[in-house]
């Protein structure tokens, strides 16, 4: 069907569109990827289902895109599925400069982009407009987490390792204040090279100062090597930490457990955490063959809460969509006690810190975490108007 | 020992030998006289099996060898002394010369070699092209006689040699062919060739104009050279 | 000796590769290349079409370093990627028409590539190919590290496309095609210029031959710079049409991914042959874009499988085996028409 | 052959050692100009060495060399082809893919700094075309003036060497074994060729042909292991006893 | 002064990564003429085996130290057949192509065959911790990465010069046809050269496998540092090779431990001071003009 008039809806050319824009064969595949996009189709079909006949829409589309991590190409992309395929909203893009590249296309053509996967704070801050939202996490979130906990169980004396540009800068920054703040000292903080595959001088240096805990902000490839290098570097049996900024549940798969066992650091979601997302967890393993990352669960429920503003809004004029979605509270599978803060578009919720389990703990594959506490929403992210937006 | 019928030979669409026949005894030295571009070059390279568009028969040792790869060839013992000298540069004079296998006990040893050529003896460790194209030339000819060919091709042996080292590249000639080796010379230098050959070929634009015994040779050679020059 | 790419390619056919001249098929060719640039944002999507003809210039560039100067090098994302920058820092920071701004690149591309040339002609054949590599990483490196300028992995964002205020230009691709079409199109014809001077002809004699070149009183080192700040120049024209196409500029553009993708845009055309690249940058371009929308994924699997194919059945790539078969086909024409006696080779007359 | 009183190209204590071996040692070399000076010495002496020294192809370990007065130790090819010296290759050095015309065109443009103008025609070289066909005639290749090198058979390329000498119009000529691998017919109308040539210019050649060096040559160099043997008129040097032991030989004495 | 000691061992033991990948490099070359540019993707192929060995047949690095090389090995005989074979007549740009390609097309297989993440690797114990020599406390796996691959690079010197094989293998690079015509089979060495050549950075590629992420791309800058060494060192020079990838690897360290800011660059910058003061290498053979 579809059609304007029809079902008493707005639909460009009849039909509802949603893009996955994502890394589809580079470092990002295996977090978000294709499986990604399997999310958004059980999203939509959960909408389909939840609604039958009285869905505003029942053309629904789901459209993907490969940005190979080339902000060049996620930009070409997000203009090609705006004007081209019709897209009403992107999902995901991970990378902060293909993303940010998104965003601005966004705001060009007036079209919704929710980012998932994205960490930079510049989406809701300097670079934030009407139509873009971030979804999941951010860097002040990770940093915030993490330094604030462990500080306060005792690892008072920090060294912190970054990777050179600007999402390390950006955590080296958030986790020094969340450090200062709850009472430790940040005694040195280390620039790398990126990407790097030898931490050993690096790792030397911040061992120098007897910290009590070292703190990476190495992400992928280079925390596996820097762990590997940690790891041998007799540090740890000198009783030096390590505590991680980024670590999503793919890294740990590939270092093993035994590698990173008791390293803690914050995650948005972990599948394990409740009966709620172990159940949809269960569905995700039914499609996919394995256990979803936060970023999977994310374009989920962003694609699901898309749909439900859309269902409300009887439209897909992105102004309409965006007005329903700003301030709405949310509770699902992904965000528990959420919200849409109107005021940057940056969606909190509760985050997690995580514990990375010890191989005799693990039950089961993918049981890697134990979540030692809850954040609640309000603390986890940055208060708004942190980071200077204005629409 | 070799005996050539009727070898063509072509490069791309162009024919260089338009059916060679020639044959080298035992213990014979023949040469092959020709102006530059006559084709003396590619038929050697036919011969030793690097130039694969031929059709023709070659025989070596009462065996056909049409279609054999060179360094069976070799193997079988035919030496070739390549007109640009080949020496290789990656490799020291003496590496140079202990390269090649030996294919029968009439080898010649280092000591043999280095007394029949001294300049070689004091570079012995030197990189192999840093020798001058004259020592490398001495070089070429050094390494095929370590090899103990039976049958030797030699491209113009003599090209770029000082008059004392080609006198001395003449007694060597005659020397292994008195061991019953066969010699396959091409010359431009017709004096040295009437000093060395008991006979020759006279090859012109592709095809074997006339075979003369060195007497013959000798009588006509002034005709022989205009012949050449023309 | 010879540093010659082009192995496969007969003596003949070599030297028709750098034959200038104005025969008749060259008009029909140019009149119909015109055509197809004139209507490509017609046939597919305009900042694609962009693309495209920037990839193009981006290896007729190239082809001036590796078909006419012998030279393979595999650091020009450094120009490409440096004057793309540059383009849209002067297009942020000043607000001039984006034509300056594209020139103001290409001049810097041109600055950078000069102590870059010095270094690297010093080296020939494969080790230069090692050389300019390292030294693109390099001035990747240094874009990566000097965000405050190029705002490191984030790139450049916002890049404005002024155009003497003409809306249509400044907002909608298929328009803005138009404006900088022109661009692009005067850089190819530069570089034909250039490959078909007195100077393409010494450049070619270095290529065939270094020490005779230099005992004929050539500075070989002097020619082989000009002609890398000359490509570099022409990169840069290309790459800041791109960066203003685009809208911002990614680091990516100083990766040597790129300089390797525009390698095999100008190897898959015709190494040589200047016009392939257009070819090849059609090809690539637009299967990059298919695969990028298609589920298919693993478009490095393609193009490296392309590579391979390319390098080992079609060395001459698409441009180079027209012409060969051309060549061929002409050649028995007119082979055919001559008398026997010319056809001795050695034959001095 | 008239040899004015200037000096053309003078070496002195010129060395060369490479890692250790002395390939040109200590050579005192002057030659007049106009004269014609044969540099012979058996194989590995050190001529082309010392050729490769005189052009700029290698640099010197010590020593010094000047042409026409002015110190060119240390110079570049180019800056040395500049100066009015050229030179031919032992081992033949064309560009294969140009046409001998474009070769030619090739070396008479190199004098004028045509060679910069990258946006003009190539067209513009046809004004050398005059010269060309003379030099092509010259040297007997005006027949084949527009095939490409890479085709012409190796007598043929060695005339093409000369015509690049030539073209160059250099004050000295360095000619390393013009005629090696030449036929008779050839050799001896290479000879004549350079004798035309000769007239007006210097010219040093190495040449292992007595013949060649008999009839050219006004003076001649012995070179033995790096060092000059013997120096003079050819008549008296081809009777030295110790050219002869070192370099002739009995055999042929040509 | 410690401090320096401990940055030394560290960029030596870095430096043996790249030392002994720039000997198969220089093999390659020297043999075949060929740049290998897949040589980073073949330092990951014996990273990657090695972890897949572990993790299927439980196989421990002292014996994937051995059965790595030897399947690279093969693996290498595999490509020269297929692929680089048919071009080694030719201008090396051309194998320098081919094996770009095929280093997109092996990452490429390799990220969906096991994804993007990496690998995890398990070391054995005897190589973990620290000892202690007269003060200095040096991680156990970096000096024992430092003191295998020097013995490993000794070892293939001598076969390079000093044996017959090694004199073989230089002749039927250098002129293929002259060897073939003075009796020496070429088709037959060609092949396991490379093959060698292959094994070498795959050997690399298991010492890196305890010591860093064991991911599809981890050879595609390691690549472009090898091209770094071997200029520095002097293509085609084997002691070159070795020496210039211990430079690069103390370079590195001092330079992330100083200026960690230049790291990366410093590498360039030498091998930029090189090419300017010395543009055949440090080992390298001066090319000479005839
Ligand atoms: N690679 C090649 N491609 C095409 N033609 C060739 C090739 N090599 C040689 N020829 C031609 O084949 C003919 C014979 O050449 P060849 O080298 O056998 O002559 P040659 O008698 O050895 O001459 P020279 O005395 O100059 O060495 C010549 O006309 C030459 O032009
Ligand atoms: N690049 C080099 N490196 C090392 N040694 C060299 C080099 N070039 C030449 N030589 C050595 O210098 C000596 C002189 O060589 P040169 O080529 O000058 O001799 P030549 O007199 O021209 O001999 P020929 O008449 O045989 O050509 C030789 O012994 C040679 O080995
Ligand atoms: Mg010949
Ligand atoms: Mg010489």
């Amino acid at each position: 069907g579809g059609g304007p008039g029809s079902s008493g809806g707005d639909f460009t050319g009849g039909k509802l569109v949603l893009a996955v824009l994502n890394d589809q064969t580079g470092v990002y595949k295996d977090a978000s990827g294709p499986n990604s996009v399997k999310a958004v189709k059980m999203a939509v079909a959960d909408y389909k289902k939840k609604y039958g006949g009285a869905a505003v829409v029942d053309d629904i589309e789901v459209t993907s895109a490969d940005h190979q991590n080339k902000p060049d190409v996620a930009n070409t992309k997000a203009q090609e599925l705006y004007e081209r395929k019709g897209a009403d909203v992107i999902l995901d893009v991970p990378t902060s400069s293909a993303a940010l590249a998104v965003a601005t296309q966004a705001k060009n053509h007036h079209k919704v982009f929710i980012d998932v996967s994205a960490a930079t704070t510049e989406l809701t801050g300097a670079h934030c407009n009407k139509y873009t939202f971030q979804w999941a996490y951010d860097t002040y979130m990770l940093a915030n987490g993490t330094g604030t906990t462990v500080t306060k169980d005792g690892d008072k004396n920090w060294q912190l390792i970054y990777p050179d540009y600007a999402f390390g800068q950006d955590m080296t920054a958030s986790f020094t204040k969340a450090i200062k703040a709850a009472g430790g000292t940040v005694q040195g903080s280390i620039a790398t090279p990126f990407p790097n595959d030898n931490f050993t001088t690096f790792l030397t240096k911040a061992g120098s100062t007897d910290p009590d805990v070292i703190g990476t902000m190495q992400a992928g490839g280079d925390l596996d090597n820097l762990v590997k290098q940690y790891n041998q570097s007799g540090l740890k049996e000198k009783g030096v930490h390590l505590a991680v900024g980024l670590m999503v549940i793919n890294d740990i798969h590939a270092l093993g457990v035994d590698q990173v066992a008791g390293t803690t650091f914050t995650d948005p979601w972990y599948w394990n955490f409740d009966q709620q997302s172990r159940a949809w967890a269960d569905r995700f393993r039914q499609e996919t063959g394995i256990r979803p990352s936060f970023e999977q669960a994310g374009n989920y429920s962003a694609a699901l809460q898309y749909l439900e503003a859309v269902q409300s809004a009887k439209t897909d004029k992105a102004d309409a969509v965006v007005h329903q979605l700003e301030g709405k509270k949310i509770n699902d599978v992904f965000l528990r006690n959420g919200e849409v803060r109107a005021q940057d578009h940056l969606v909190v919720h509760d985050a997690y810190l995580a514990r990375v389990k010890k191989p005799s703990q693990v039950k089961e594959p993918w049981d890697y975490e134990d979540i030692v506490t809850t954040i609640p929403a309000a603390k986890a992210f940055p208060p708004a108007g942190q980071f200077a937006c204005s629409m | 020992m070799l005996e050539v019928t009727d070898l063509k030979a072509w490069y791309g669409e162009a024919q260089a030998l338009h059916g060679v026949t020639v044959s080298v005894e035992k213990g014979e030295v023949v040469t092959l006289v020709g102006r530059n571009g006559a084709g003396k070059t590619t038929l050697v390279r036919c011969l030793i099996g690097l130039h694969r568009q031929v059709s023709g028969a070659v025989s070596f040792l009462g065996r056909d060898v049409t279609g054999v790869p060179a360094h069976r060839r070799a193997r079988a013992g035919m030496g070739w002394v390549q007109d640009d000298r080949g020496i290789y540069a990656s490799l020291s004079v003496e590496e140079n010369l202990l390269l090649p296998p030996r294919v029968s006990d009439r080898a010649w040893t280092l000591e043999q070699v280095y007394e029949a050529f001294p300049e070689l003896a004091v570079r012995r460790k030197a990189p192999g092209t840093t020798l001058s194209g004259g020592e490398q030339q001495m070089l070429a000819i050094a390494r095929v006689l370590r090899t103990g060919a039976r049958l030797l091709l030699m491209d113009e042996p003599s090209e770029g040699l000082a008059p004392v080292v080609v006198a001395r590249i003449g007694a060597i000639i005659a020397e292994i062919k008195a061991t019953g080796v066969g010699v396959l010379l091409i010359e431009q230098n017709v004096k040295f060739a009437a000093t060395v050959a008991d006979r020759h070929y006279l090859l012109s634009q592709g095809r074997i104009a006339t075979a003369l015994d060195n007497s013959e040779f000798r009588r006509r050679e002034g005709e022989l050279l205009e012949h050449l020059g023309i | 000796m010879t540093q010659s790419v082009m192995p496969e390619t007969s003596v003949t056919e070599a030297h028709a590769a750098i034959a200038g001249g104005g025969s008749r098929p060259r008009w029909i060719l140019l009149t119909a290349g015109l055509v197809a640039a004139l209507a490509l944002p017609w046939l597919v999507y305009p900042p694609v079409a962009m693309d495209i003809v920037a990839m193009a210039l981006f290896a007729i560039a190239l082809d001036i370093l590796l078909g006419y100067t012998g030279l393979l090098s595999f650091g020009h994302a450094a120009f490409w990627g440096g004057s793309a920058y540059v383009t849209g820092l002067i297009a942020t920071h000043y607000g001039v028409p984006f034509p300056v701004a594209v020139v103001g690149g290409a001049i810097f591309a041109m600055v950078l590539a000069l102590p870059v040339a010095y270094l690297s002609v010093r080296r020939s054949g494969i080790y230069f190919a090692m050389v300019t590599l390292a030294f693109g990483q390099m001035v990747y490196f240094v874009g990566y590290q000097w965000s405050d300028l190029t705002g490191g992995e984030n790139g450049l964002q916002g890049v404005p496309r002024h155009f003497f205020g003409i809306e249509l230009v400044e907002t909608e691709s298929f328009y803005f095609y138009y404006a900088a079409l022109p661009i692009l199109l005067l850089g190819m014809w530069a570089a034909w210029r250039i490959v078909h001077s007195p100077f393409g002809r010494v450049l070619v004699a270095i290529r065939d031959n270094t020490p005779r070149a230099r005992a004929l009183g050539y500075d070989v080192e002097k020619y082989k710079v000009i002609a890398f700040v000359l490509s570099a120049g022409l990169t840069g024209l290309a790459g800041g049409v791109f960066a203003i196409s685009h809208g911002f500029v990614a680091l990516t553009e100083l990766e040597w991914t790129t300089s390797g993708e525009v390698v095999l845009i100008t190897l898959l055309g015709g190494i040589g042959t200047l016009w392939g690249g257009i070819l090849g940058a059609f090809l690539v371009v637009l299967l990059a874009d298919y695969l990028a929308s298609s589920s298919l994924g693993g478009i490095d699997l393609i193009t490296g499988t392309v590579f391979i194919l390319v390098v080992l059945l079609f060395r001459r790539g698409i441009w180079g085996t027209v012409r060969h078969q051309w060549l061929t086909w002409s050649q028995r024409r007119t082979s055919s028409r001559r008398t026997p006696v010319d056809a001795d080779p050695a034959g001095h007359g | 052959m008239t040899t004015s009183g200037r000096v053309a190209l003078r070496t002195q204590a010129l060395t060369k050692v490479f890692r250790g071996f002395r390939a040109v040692d200590a050579v005192d070399l002057e030659v007049r100009e106009g004269g014609v000076h044969a540099l012979v010495g058996p194989n590995g002496a050190g001529k082309t060495t010392l050729f490769n020294l005189l052009t700029g192809f290698v640099s010197p370990t010590s020593g010094t060399i000047t042409v026409f007065g002015e110190d060119v130790t240390g110079k570049r090819p180019e800056q040395v082809a500049r100066r009015g010296v050229a030179r031919s290759f032992q081992i033949t050095s064309l560009f294969e893919n140009l046409t001998s015309r474009e070769q030619v065109e090739l070396a008479l443009q190199g004098r004028t700094g045509q060679g910069f103008r990258f946006w003009r025609t190539e067209k513009l070289l046809g004004r050398h075309r005059a010269r060309v066909d003379e030099l092509l005639a010259e040297v007997g290749l005006m027949p084949l003036a527009d095939k490409p090198a890479g085709l012409l058979a190796y007598g043929q390329k060695r005339a093409l060497e000369l015509a690049l000498v030539l073209a160059l119009d250099p004050r000295v000529m360095l000619l390393d074994e013009p005629t090696a691998g030449m036929g008779i017919e050839d050799v001896d109308r290479t000879i004549e060729l350079v004798r035309r040539i000769a007239a007006g210019r210097t010219v040093v050649f190495v040449d292992h042909n007595m013949h060649v060096v008999g009839s050219l040559a006004d003076r001649v160099t012995v070179l033995q292991q790096g060092k000059v043997l013997v120096e003079g008129p050819y008549a008296e040097v081809r009777g030295d006893e110790r050219v002869i032991t070192a370099y002739l030989g009995e055999a042929d004495h040509a | 002064m410690n401090a320096v000691l401990q940055y030394a061992v560290q960029g030596l033991a870095a430096g043996s990564f790249y030392a002994l990948a720039a000997l198969g490099l220089a093999v390659i070359f020297g043999v075949l003429g060929v740049v290998n540019f897949a040589h980073g993707a073949f330092y990951m192929l014996g990273a990657v085996a090695t972890a897949v060995l572990l993790d299927t047949l439980g196989l421990t690095l002292w014996w994937s130290l051995l059965v790595v090389p030897a399947l690279m090995f093969v693996f290498g005989v595999v490509v020269e057949r297929l692929l680089v074979r048919w071009l080694l007549r030719l201008d090396p740009l051309y194998n320098f192509l081919l094996t770009f390609g095929l280093t997109l097309v092996l990452v490429e297989l390799v990220k969906q065959k096991y994804g993007v993440s990496g690998l995890p690797y398990q070391p054995p114990a005897i190589l973990q911790g620290r000892v202690d020599l007269a003060g200095v406390v040096l991680p156990r796996y970096q000096l024992f990465v430092f003191l295998f691959s020097v013995t490993i690079c000794v070892l293939v010197w001598l076969l390079m010069t000093r044996t017959r094989i090694g004199m073989i293998v230089r002749a039927s690079t250098e002129k293929p046809e002259l060897a073939r015509a003075l009796g020496i089979n070429v088709g037959r060495w060609v092949t396991p050269v490379f093959g060698f050549g292959v094994a070498l950075a795959g050997l690399a590629g298991v010492l890196a496998a305890p010591f860093r992420a064991i991911t599809a791309d981890m050879g595609n800058n390691f690549v472009i540092i090898l091209f770094a060494v071997v200029v520095i060192g002097g293509l085609g020079s084997i002691v070159g090779a070795v020496a210039a990838g211990f430079l690069v690897g103390l370079v590195e360290a001092f330079g992330q431990a100083y200026a960690p800011t230049f790291a990366q660059i410093l590498i360039f910058v030498l091998m930029a001071l090189i090419i300017l003061v010395r543009p055949a290498g440090l080992f390298g053979r001066e090319e000479a003009a005839t």
